[in-house]
């Protein structure tokens, strides 16, 4: 513990502000991924253990593409639009046909896709590192404000993330198909006697989801390292993120993700002995105390 | 007593008997190894199954005390201090009393959010584990062998003898979970699975009784760890990791949750292939997802528990021709006791 | 009656499992017609509707909108092709506001027509007008019982499928849903009811067709039926 | 493999449960006889360090090919089984144990990192095959006498070795610019702590004006570092010691380059000289300090060039410190075997291996030594250099004596009670 550094910091404008965004930079990431677990289980019902593969295929697709086509936008355009495919299929071949058996067999299913996807991943593109890289001007010097440090290939991360969730709010709060979704999430009976396809929606929704973990992959790549695997810990980061925010709340998914990151952020200047066995702590407590997390609805 | 005690004592036996003689009629060292990675992951299957078959808790961290047991045996050993039993029956303690504080706040919490909070808790001891290196030696593990003095003549250094005690041990443990599995105990947490709001309408306490079988779970689970501690003379932070869990749920999943039996059948077979993938192609995760699907999507159910229904459907279609299964008879009460 | 009516059920057996549920139904409504299917508690009304709506397939028969054959689409079909199933249990989406309501159950009818709006919707039903930011979960359950009326009508059908509409109701509330299917009535809107509660029935529809153990045992005109003590003693126990 | 394969499909055909636990008791082709001679390999093959296997067992088959081109051992030849551990080290002791008894392997090349190297260790004091453990730099395997297993050797590069090689390079460098202000940023497992921890005891035993402001402990394979990097701006050290590696150093420097970290504070990596790491890095800083992992241009001998070209004609990439600890590990068993004339008893393969002496591309000097007290390998580059963002990444290396590493480390064992 080291309360008196930490108090320096808060009152430190160069300081606060440097940490304040790192914890940003860590939780938007973390929110991406986390809101389309969220997303998938708030609507299906289902938990999609298989969703840091979406994050890894997200990133590969996006490293691909940035070698073929050495297109930035289109990167992100191919990580986001591949692991959403592939998401639709995984759900219409594979989920699909789980639905409202046990959790057992939910999860099964996902980890075969776990490993399938891990080795199909190593073979295509072999088990070395690999980076995707950035244009030029991101990697610039960077920006300064009010004495703190903001790299600027951060600064577009977050605002993309912020712009993404943003839209996945109004989406899902002010249209038609949002509205739905919500609906479809409460009472997919009724759904389907108002003449909606619930199961194109379905589909739909984990696509979504699915879109959210890659777009998360792709916007990591340039700056994390690519290898066969490397979904696991994000998906259990994010599974810790969800769980805290509530299971199903996007918000509360962001609120979660973002605390998780001030807290890494801080904690690392005051008490830098925060592990992951306190994410797992603080996940069991609120387990215990709050089954439904911060801003969940569903009751345990 | 109860009356299927005889019966379950003799084939009882009988297992042992087979399991003895196994390596006597085959005496190659790879095949006592192999039978003694299935007692171990039989022994924690079967545990874990305590609760996913019998009362309908799907635990994601039941190799915690798969860990506990593993560690706590191996760290006594290490110690010089006590023999072998002893420091098993410190190691079965200590996991019981680890298993009654966790489950005491898991067992409160219904479905999904029962199987977190016991991948949070399970997780939260595989960090202890890595992070209080004096003791546990972290990521390496236990480090420099179990030393495994003999004790009342029996030399587990022996490996013929290992194996036989550990077979001995196994069928114990079977006999045991046999006997709750046909109890009355077993059958309220039947009903506590099917329908815990008519079990708690009948006054049975629910929580207390889901605590009870935690706690005999974790027991169970802690005996596999010890059996593999005192395999591989190490004990390692990966016997408490999520994926050790992971292979449980996949063992009972493959081998069926219905049927007594079920996991050892799917851990027998989960080795198997794991064995034959490893041996014939690097990209066994390939492989074995493609398994796992093809169970999952196509069988619908384990192996055993299959089997099973295929056995009753065919009995029934020709019912004078009934002949009994020398072995593994299920008896139609064990696949859903309580509508 | 030369036109084929909008709604007809032919012959239908509808199985839950391996008991059967309901034995050969025929069924016929006529456009503009009001027309209540009455019987018992257990007579099959509601799987009857299930089984028009897709959500029972009939294992024998067939259902008609208009002459052509709908039976064997998932709900979703069924619906889009012009019938409006309004569930018992008033199932109106609680989180979302009455407006949101009417959005999720909007869409064109059969042939593209757009008769019902929301601004239709506030002017036959003035009472959901001025709760349409209240959420829904929060309104009584007349009100709740109108707005999955007005959601369903938001899908412009052929045919509406009311189950028990009245169930659980206060009579103040039962009679000014009456009075509100009354006015569908005038407007011309085909309604197909299913109910316990005869009187409330006699009130609103023109015709009636009485159900027990999955039979049809009567069918006819209301008057005829509000003259048939026999049927109404045997089936409705009045 | 494919002679195995049939043995176990002929006897597969028995069916049912025992039959089957019985095909595994099916022997492979015995011993002594055999013209073979197989290698046993467990080691990583999937998951995130799927490098350190795949990059080892490619060395080895090319040191294997290279061996039988050249005629074999008294008429025999090697051929290598591998098996994937998963990096678990119940599954490397239970391979392990199956390559020995049951595919007949008489020797085994234990390619586990640090855990599973424990766990095979202990398989072979039971099944005492001759064993090369080459990838496991924790230095308590060999050093510790407590532990040490007759037929085990350590053919790779070990951390107490690099502990005082780095605290002599970094002491010197420190003393010359006056670095007083440290931190450290290492992953937080026993290999991370003792690594760095030994590190730092020896840079401060020459360049006692050293000074550690901070340490912060990121998790082994955490996806982000920022909040650990953002601390270092807030420190603000003059010099950083890391002891990340892999794809987590990758991570690390990428992200470090967004708040352009090292062109102000002096990093000093144990890990960065790996090829792979270095090439998966886009932006590359010039002048960090990294250990010697390996380099096609160093040591500067035709041998070593060779060898890269070699093993990247096969891997596709440029070879890692695994492929050359397993590569010089091939060269010691192929010198064994010819002097035992193609026997390989455990025994007297070892009594070969003790003391060895081979002169090889990679020696630092002339020859590596496969030291006589403790089994393991010394001789091997301890250098240190500096980086240059363009091919070969690492130049100036800068060699630290062995006979300073070896006073120090004996100072070492003596101050653990090894010796």
């Amino acid at each position: 513990m080291n309360l008196d550094v930490l108090a320096g910091c808060v009152t430190t404008a160069s300081c606060f502000v440097t940490q304040v965004s790192t914890g940003l930079i860590v939780g938007m990431l973390l929110f991406l991924v986390a809101s389309g677990l969220s997303l998938i289980f708030g609507v299906l019902g289902v938990v999609n253990f298989a969703h840091g593969v979406f994050y890894m295929l997200g990133a590969y697709f996006a490293f691909a593409a940035y070698e073929v086509t050495g297109s930035f936008i289109l990167a992100l355009l191919a990580g986001a639009a591949g692991a959403g495919l592939l998401g639709i299929v995984f759900e219409r071949f594979f989920m699909s046909r789980v639905y409202g058996r046990d959790l057992l067999m939910q999860l099964l299913v996902c980890y075969a896709a776990i490993l399938i996807c891990d080795d199909l991943v190593k073979i295509v593109f072999g088990a070395d590192y690999k980076l995707m890289g950035m244009p030029e001007s991101f990697a610039a010097a960077p920006v300064e404000v009010m004495g703190g440090f903001i790299p600027g290939y951060y600064i577009f991360m977050l605002a993309m993330a912020l712009g993404i969730g943003a839209v996945l709010w109004l989406g899902i709060n002010r249209t038609r198909l949002g509205k739905i979704i919500r609906a479809l999430a409460i009472n997919p009976q009724m759904v389907g006697a108002l003449g909606i396809n619930t199961r194109l929606l379905y589909a739909a929704v984990f696509g979504m989801g699915c879109v959210l973990a890659g777009t998360a992959g792709a916007l990591a790549a340039p700056v994390r390292t690519l290898t066969p695997g490397m979904g696991l810990s994000v998906l259990i980061e994010s599974f810790i993120v969800t769980v805290i925010g509530g299971m199903g709340s996007i918000p509360g998914a962001l609120v979660a993700a973002v605390l998780i990151g001030l807290t890494r952020a801080f904690g690392a200047i005051g008490f830098p002995l925060f592990t992951d066995g306190l994410m797992f702590a603080l996940m069991g407590l609120v387990l215990i105390l709050r089954p439904s997390g911060l801003l969940g609805t569903r009751t345990a | 007593m109860r009356t299927g005690l005889a019966r379950d004592l003799g084939i009882g036996l009988l297992c042992l008997v087979a399991l003895l003689a196994l390596p006597v009629l085959f005496p190659h060292p790879s095949l006592r190894d192999f039978l003694i990675y299935v007692i171990a992951y039989g022994l924690l299957a079967m545990s874990l199954n305590l609760l996913v078959g019998l009362t309908g808790l799907v635990s994601f961290g039941h190799a915690a005390y798969f860990a506990s047991g593993a560690y706590v045996f191996g760290l006594l050993m290490q110690g010089g201090a006590v023999s072998i039993p002893v420091a098993m029956l410190a190691a079965v303690g200590g996991t019981a009393l680890l298993a009654l504080v966790i489950g005491a706040i898991c067992v409160r919490l219904k479905e999904i959010y029962f199987s977190f909070i016991t991948l949070a808790f399970q997780m939260f001891i595989h960090s202890i584990i890595l992070t209080w290196v004096e003791l546990t030696g972290g990521d390496q593990g236990l480090r420099g062998g179990i030393p495994r003095p003999p004790f009342l003549g029996i030399d587990l250094g022996e490996a013929g003898t290992l194996y036989g005690f550990c077979a001995v041990v196994f069928v114990l443990c079977l006999l045991v979970m046999r006997q709750v599995w046909q109890s009355p105990f077993g059958y309220t947490l039947r009903m506590i699975r099917d329908n815990p709001a008519r079990a708690n309408f009948l006054g049975v306490d629910v929580v207390r009784m889901k605590l009870g079988v935690f706690v005999l779970a974790g027991i169970m689970a802690s005996v596999a760890g010890i059996i593999m501690a005192l395999f591989v003379s190490g004990a390692f932070p990966e016997f408490g990791f999520w994926t050790t869990s992971g292979e449980a749920i996949f063992m009972i999943m493959l081998g069926g949750t219905q049927v007594f039996l079920g996991p050892v059948i799917g851990a027998f077979l989960l080795q198997l292939l794991n064995h034959y993938v490893t041996i014939w192609t690097h990209h066994h995760g390939l492989v074995l997802g493609i398994v796992i699907l093809a169970i999952v999507l196509g069988l619908r159910r384990g192996v055993a528990d299959y089997a099973a229904a295929w056995l009753a459907e065919r009995r029934a279609a020709s019912r004078p021709a009934a002949v009994p299964g020398p072995a593994e008879t299920p008896a139609p009460a064990e696949t859903k006791a309580v509508g | 009656m030369s036109a084929p009516p909008i709604l007809e059920v032919r012959g239908t057996d509808v199985f839950y499992g391996a008991s059967q549920i309901l034995f050969g139904i025929d069924l016929a409504v006529a456009r503009g017609q009001t027309m209540a299917l009455l019987g018992r508690n257990g007579a099959g009304k509601s799987t009857t509707f299930k089984a028009i709506a897709g959500i029972a397939p009939p294992r024998r028969g067939q259902v008609l909108l208009s002459g052509a054959p709908v039976s064997g689409r998932p709900p979703y079909l069924v619906a889009r092709a012009g019938i409006g199933y309004v569930p018992e249990d008033r199932q109106v989406f609680p989180e979302h506001t009455v407006e949101d309501n009417l959005v999720v159950g909007a869409k064109a009818g059969p042939r593209g027509d757009r008769h019902w709006t929301t601004a239709r919707v506030y002017e036959v039903f003035p009472l959901l007008a001025g709760m349409r930011h209240r959420m829904a979960g929060r309104l009584s359950g007349g009100e709740q019982q109108m707005l999955t009326i007005a959601r369903t009508l938001m899908g412009n059908p052929d045919i509406l499928l009311l189950d028990e509409p009245s169930e659980g109701l206060a009579p103040i509330i039962v009679r000014a849903i009456g009075d509100l299917i009354r006015t569908l009535r005038e407007m011309g809107v085909t309604i197909l009811i299913a109910e316990q509660n005869m009187h409330f029935c006699l009130g609103v529809a023109t015709h009636a067709t009485v159900i027990d153990k999955g039979q049809v045992v009567y069918s006819a005109g209301i008057d005829e039926l509000r003259g048939n003590d026999a049927i109404l003693q045997r089936y409705l126990a009045v | 493999m494919s002679n195995g394969a049939n043995a176990i499909g002929r006897r597969g055909l028995l069916g049912g449960a025992a039959a089957g636990a019985a095909i595994l008791a099916a022997p492979r082709i015995a011993g002594a006889q055999a013209k073979v001679i197989r290698v046993g390999m467990p080691t990583v093959l999937s998951g995130r360090v799927a490098i350190l296997g795949t990059s080892s067992r490619t060395a080895v088959q090319y040191a294997f090919s290279r061996m039988n081109e050249a005629g074999g051992f008294g008429g025999r030849t090697l051929q290598l089984v591998e098996r994937d551990s998963k990096g678990r080290p119940d599954e490397a002791a239970k391979v392990t144990r199956d390559l020995i008894n049951n595919d007949g392997c008489e020797i085994i090349i234990d390619g586990e990192a640090s855990s599973g190297g424990f766990a095979v260790h202990e398989v072979v004091r039971d099944l005492p095959v001759l064993c090369v453990h080459t990838n496991s730099e924790t230095s308590s395997l060999t050093a510790d006498p407590k532990l040490h297993v007759k037929t085990a050797f350590r053919c790779a590069r070990q951390g107490i070795h690099d502990a005082v090689a780095g605290g002599v390079y970094a002491s010197t460098i420190s003393k010359q610019r006056g670095l007083k202000r440290w931190m450290t940023c290492s992953p937080d497992y026993a290999y991370g702590r003792d690594n760095t921890a030994e590190f730092l005891e020896f840079a401060r035993l020459y360049d006692p004006a050293i000074e550690v402001v901070d340490q912060v402990w990121p998790r082994l394979f955490a996806p982000d570092y920022t909040e650990n990097i953002t601390k270092a701006l807030q420190v603000r050290p003059q010099a950083m010691y890391s002891a990340l590696w892999g794809g987590d150093l990758v991570s690390f420097m990428e992200q470090s380059n967004l708040y352009r970290l090292f062109p102000n504070v002096a990093l000093f990596s144990s890990s960065l000289g790996d090829p792979p790491v270095l090439t998966a890095i886009k932006q590359l800083p010039p002048g960090l300090h990294t250990a010697y992992r390996y380099n096609r241009t160093y040591p500067d001998k035709p041998d070593n060039t060779a060898f890269a070209d070699g093993f990247a004609g096969l891997a596709k990439h440029e070879p890692t410190n695994w492929a050359w600890q397993n590569y010089v590990a091939c060269q010691f068993i192929g010198e064994a075997l010819k002097r035992t004339n193609g026997r390989t008893e455990g025994a007297a393969l070892a009594a070969e291996l003790k003391g060895m002496q081979i002169s090889s591309g990679l020696a630092v000097d002339e020859k590596l030594t496969m030291r006589e007290s403790d089994h393991t390998l010394i001789g091997y580059p301890t250098a240190w250099g500096r980086t240059v963002p363009k091919a070969p990444f690492v130049e100036d290396f800068a060699p630290i004596a062995w006979s300073q590493i070896l006073e120090m480390e004996t100072q070492w064992k003596k101050q653990k009670g090894y010796a």
